[in-house]
């Protein structure tokens, strides 16, 4: 490569003497920047699988296969997390990480969505920021056989950004559990829901990436208030006598003082 | 040179207009900011009724924004004593939305209160302006249309709420309101076309309720204390 | 029903301003219109420098023109006299790209007939509008500079032109105006968008004309007057 | 309730981080607002050589640009202590433009006083930045290159220029420069889309100055001493 | 000159033609605007079938309704003088989406009167207009076709609304009406984008109704009487 | 055809009656249409042809092909109007042309595109309306003998539209002409297309797909002026011993005064 | 001369070339709309099973259909036949469309008459085509999965139809079957942004089937021989 | 169930297919962009010529050049073997421009070594694919097209340099080519919009060199060689 140059390039000049060095600063960044992208899109692709897996659980519902579910997803989080972002942080070691932010944030937000997905069904809360940025603290042993902490750090902005992305998944989530005959699981997660909305609507315009999801987020609201409304009416329906039988998967019986 | 100079001179002395200008844009973002920010805080006050209990607690709800109306009146006051006359249509953009949306907010407080419609005048009041261009700082007509409009959007999403909360009467009130507000619609010949568009979404708000009406009739849930 | 009525008052008193509005924006259009056509006419007449002899003739072209202006002097009355105190910026689009247009024709005669800048007093003066804001209907500020950049473009034209009719002085002449132009509007901090991008422009119309100035140097055809 | 009561706490707690960071940017919007102006004003001082005396005037130029670039200096001081250590990428967008257009202005001076090629120490110290990202608010590589294209341009419209002042030798220098930066850039892969794009242009610029040369050499006017 | 003095002859020729021909559409306008007012009107008296009680007044409703047509009639033939012969598509894109409002509103009422679909003729009678091209101003196919797809939206919405106001024979009614026009439909070839893309629409429409009649018989509310 | 629908439509049904009517009448017109259409896209293709074709004149100088190539063009130009448009008159028979003008107005303009350009190197001089009218008249022998007189009318504004689009033509043809050395045609157009424009531009608003136009009618003139400045320029370069050499295509020596 | 004889007959050869493509677009598409006329027909045919007497004629229904793809089948030849080796899906958006209706259609017919998912090759062999690539003109597999989902919302609909008709057996089996359809739709990892969304769709069509049988089993109209 | 069963295995082999295809757009990418990548060190080498000993180098250069087409042949045959028979036009738009500047750099070599124009099959040798679609990879027309015009562009710059470099005989030689290749273009009849909108830069690079000519012949400087 360089012979060829040769050819045709004065390798006296200041000028090309100077680019030679910004041609090695150049491509070491934009190689980085694609090996990023790179990791990026295997972390996007890892968490939708997680989440497509994460889709056959059924809440609500003591299904055996529910736990097995749970666990293969944690499996496969916990993979992400010790490959694809322990590799992510090597390559940020030393970097200002805003400088590759686009490169990264696609796969931190899919993952965000994923892991707080996970972490709904499994304990039917909000996983927190310091519980997602403390999975990805990483030990590492150095040259000098020294430990050395990598910290991959999660902005808030883009923890934000994975819960609204986590929305859609609730949204279809409740038109599964409505098809399951689950009945508490709608309830509850459209009162998640509304909290998330309300809390994302009084941040204003602040954020413009966050202002292009609302409309997602509202319009996944609006089909959870209306499965439960769904749910609601035909619920009216039900026979007294056959109450039992039609929702034996649920203990619980506060909709029945809706039966008229 | 003189030409040169002259030109120089006027120039500069443009860019002190433009700079004031700009300096005047900068203060009215401020002043709108403060004002979006009561606006969420009311917007948020006024979601609890689509929560279960909400229903149950109207009074307490439109008691706690009209509080919050009150800063608005403030927050106006700020915002209009920056505007020179003449000139409220050309920052108007910058405020719009936040008068539409307070509007839709008074025009929400009303309807829970009363179950009418809000006229021109209270929205005025409630918000701190005054009704018509004359007397200075105001709610423009287009802009009070779409605060009624984002009503009904609202008022279609309670009547679902209203029925998962199991109030069965709500929706058969909200049904008749936004009928009433549709025939109103009609009347005018709307040529503004923000209007006209949010005006088709009414229609579609207006069917929304009338399916949930339906639901009820169908499997004998309608309270038949309504005529 | 009491609501129904109340709302069907409240509605049709909204479609009275709403036709008003309406009716109002119809004849700023048609005003528009007739000043829209004078001013397609003052430009052709301003065309003809562009044609082999025009040149020879710009006395006489001004002075059509500016016959022409007094007409429109009365139009922008007519139309000023509909617009009611404190809405100019309301329908400030209906007029604003006339306004640019006059403003660029007016720059274009005084050019020619003393190849100075017009200041905003002379362009208000012969289009019939006030200088500033508060004295009623004005030329803005952003129209006005609109028009000087249109200017800019006009003598890019009339430079290659000029050489065509065999004047080699003017596009000196011209090179020199716009440089003075493109520093004075480098003091401005233009926020405007359209500004902005037209201004893009005027660089690209002063390197034209460089250009021009260049094609008749390396050919021995700058007249040597010029110091 | 439990789910509701973390909730609400960790969506308030993130409203406040958000909002730190939007003074943040309020902050920054001024910081380089004031160095824009500033750069403004270099560019004007520096305009100065396209006119007819220019050229002769070159020192004084450079001088009066270089006072500038000590405010510039100050100004970018009071910017980047606002910025918290690595985060300089993330609100990068805010001055890249500005610092684009004072590397460009910097590599002007310096071609203007000495015929070569900035290097980024130099320009680093011309504005007032550091070089590599370590040791804090620098100037970024890509942002560097993309004043080089910038100054392409801004050569080969001088070129034009100095041939009109009677200056035929410096055509023959800007052109050997362009050409020489032209194969610099070659050397380079660019991925980064703006720069390309921008490249594209300098192949533009060069095709331009060698057609400036053209002219000279068909006349005789090429001064010999080039070899 | 010759060719000059030719062209400005003819251009001068050609611009009577145009003003001649904006004068007539400007005149079209405010006819189309009048009869759209009306159209506005009719829709409104209409819209009393989905009330509670609308359905025991049809009656009333389309005597109504009729009288506000002979309105219609009146304007339409204001209108229709206007228009040369044989530049009935020449303006067609004035009218056309109100002669298809006109269209649905006739069908409507014929629907309400006799639940038989609206032919043509008729429709054409009632708004005042030819049936066919060659007898001057006419419904185009294309606009009485839209106006059934119109008519089979507000007879989805209908069949929701009469059950709630306890009528449960009307959806069948209704379901088998919008069955056969959507096999009517079928038979057609549409190329039209519009037609094609409101047909879509129809699908939707019959599909609700459906859903109507089913949530009757799984509940055994059908009337058995129907075959 | 009809077979296959009896087995699912009930024939009896009144709507379906009606809608059997409508069938014919909707795919009248649009075959109708679509006969239109390929008239016109065919009027298109010549017309770009005998445009190419003309291109390939040399206006103002005496090529001995310059008259082969008009003679060319005519008949290209008799030809369309002789098949295609007498097809097109014949399709409109009767009915209104407006209601067909989207399929007939692409081509109406392009052959108004061509004759315009034709007559200008014919005669120098803008067609007329009526002329280019008088051509689209036929005399036609009817089923009864008696011959019938069919017109194909060209709306005012078609004409316009086609001149718009003349102007780009005649922008190359200028281009063209400084190529081949030919210095008198590209000032005479210059003129023409300033005149164009000031007509054009005094319309004002009043047409949209003439706005449309505008821009390129602009872009047009500028490149055309732009080309008569470098001939003058350049021009004015030629040593005065060489300038019957240089022009000798050109008999006209009113540039002579221009050269220093 | 030896170079203009060699180029000219270069260019005459490649304009061959290109106004054969030209043609070849144009056959292309007059063939791709006899099949879409036929798959009109297809559809016109199928639609009856929406009828009330419609689910006891299936099995006439499914022969009409079979007939009418014996004309597709031709007709895919005339197209196929049109297209050289390798250039597929050089013309692929032609008839993309067309084929995803024909292996929608075919899958209904092979539902209606076995209840079972039709597979590519039968779909393939029903339209006429081929199943891979490889082996000439196929059905593309994203094509095949978009006639999947319009079986999905065609047999939505057929579940409430059938309840209509007292057919209480057919949601049941619907149900099952759009069930294992999603479950095989979720094993794909879907790139594609039209399937994607049109396969969000396919949850609603799901649950409305769902919903049916739940309508069903609470009235005890779910008949028991299901498993 | 069986049903279930077959299901799964249809769907597991389906998602089969379009991982493979996932798979193979990324492979294609990586591909491409090794082509690229030497791409531009074929170009980087061919600029040579525009140096001022450039010409006189062309045989070295044209050597070098060939050198690197070989890795380009390599490349394009790890591309070509990843493209399945009949999908070249699947991924036509991932190489699509990579070809074209290979053709045009193909075709500049030609020239430079036999003043002669490239045809289609020495094109293809040269970049290492088929010239007809049915042989497999191979260049498209529209894409050799495309290199022929850029080629026209370069050459044009060509000739201003070679005056520069005082080769008087080049522009001659050039003009000459253009005026064919042009004469070979209008024989197309350019539906494709890209190409057609290039074909009229090629207009420009004729006049250019035309001018070029043009210069040398007023000044004496024409060779009398040609003929
Ligand atoms: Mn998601
Ligand atoms: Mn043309």
């Amino acid at each position: 490569n360089d012979n060829k140059n040769k050819v045709v390039v004065d390798e006296n000049s200041a000028i090309i003497k100077i680019f030679r060095g910004f041609q090695g600063e150049l491509d070491a960044k934009h190689d980085k920047h694609e090996r990023l992208v790179k990791i990026s899109r295997d972390v996007t692709i890892d968490s939708k699988r997680t989440i497509f897996l994460l889709h056959r659980h059924r809440d609500g519902s003591d299904r055996e296969g529910n736990d097995e579910i749970l666990n293969d997803a944690k499996d496969k989080i916990k993979e992400i997390q010790n490959i694809r972002f322990l590799a992510m942080a090597e390559e940020l070691e030393g970097e200002d990480p805003y400088q590759f932010m686009r490169a990264i944030s696609p796969g931190m937000q899919e993952y965000i969505e994923a892991i707080s997905f996970y972490y709904y069904l499994k304990h039917g809360q909000l996983i927190s920021l310091n519980e997602i940025q403390k999975d990805l603290v990483f030990s590492k042993t150095g040259e000098d056989e020294q430990n050395k902490i990598l910290t991959l750090n999660v902005p808030p902005i883009e923890y934000l950004l994975g819960l609204a992305d986590l929305t859609g998944e609730l949204m279809r989530l409740t038109i599964n559990s409505v098809g399951a005959g689950n009945l508490e699981t709608p309830y509850k997660i459209c009162e998640f829901l509304q909290i998330v909305y309300d809390a994302f609507n009084s941040y204003g315009n602040t954020l413009k990436d966050l202002n292009r999801k609302m409309g997602t987020l509202r319009q996944s609201l609006r089909k959870v208030e209306n499965a439960c409304y769904t749910l609601h009416v035909r619920g009216s329906e039900i026979p007294k006598h056959m109450f039992a039988d039609v929702f034996m998967t649920s203990g619980d019986d506060k909709y029945a003082e809706d039966v008229e | 040179m003189d030409v040169s100079d002259t030109l120089t001179a006027t120039f500069t002395e443009l860019q002190g207009y433009l700079q004031a200008e700009q300096q005047l844009r900068e203060d009215i973002r401020f002043a709108v900011r403060d004002i979006e920010q009561t606006t969420r805080e009311i917007q948020k006050v006024l979601q609890a009724i689509h929560q279960p209990q909400g229903l149950t607690k109207i009074a307490l709800v439109c008691e706690n924004s009209r509080k919050l109306f009150k800063d608005v009146q403030d927050q106006i006051k700020i915002l209009s004593d920056k505007i020179p006359a003449n000139q409220y249509y050309k920052y108007h953009d910058h405020w719009k939305f936040a008068i539409q949306r307070l509007a839709f907010l008074a025009a929400l407080v009303i309807f829970l209160e009363t179950e009418q419609l809000i006229d021109r005048q209270t929205a005025a009041d409630i918000i701190g302006v005054k009704v018509s261009k004359e007397d200075g700082f105001h709610v423009d007509l287009d802009d009070y249309l779409m605060g009624l409009l984002q009503l009904a959007s609202e008022l279609s999403r309670l009547a679902v709420n209203a029925v998962i909360a199991g109030d069965y009467a709500r929706p058969l009130q909200i049904s008749s309101f936004l009928g009433e507000l549709e025939s109103g619609f009609r009347l005018l010949n709307l040529k503004n076309d923000a209007l006209r568009k949010r005006f088709d979404a009414l229609k579609y708000d207006v069917k929304k309720v009338e399916e949930v009406v339906y639901d009820l009739s169908i499997r004998g849930l309608k309270p038949s204390t309504e005529t």
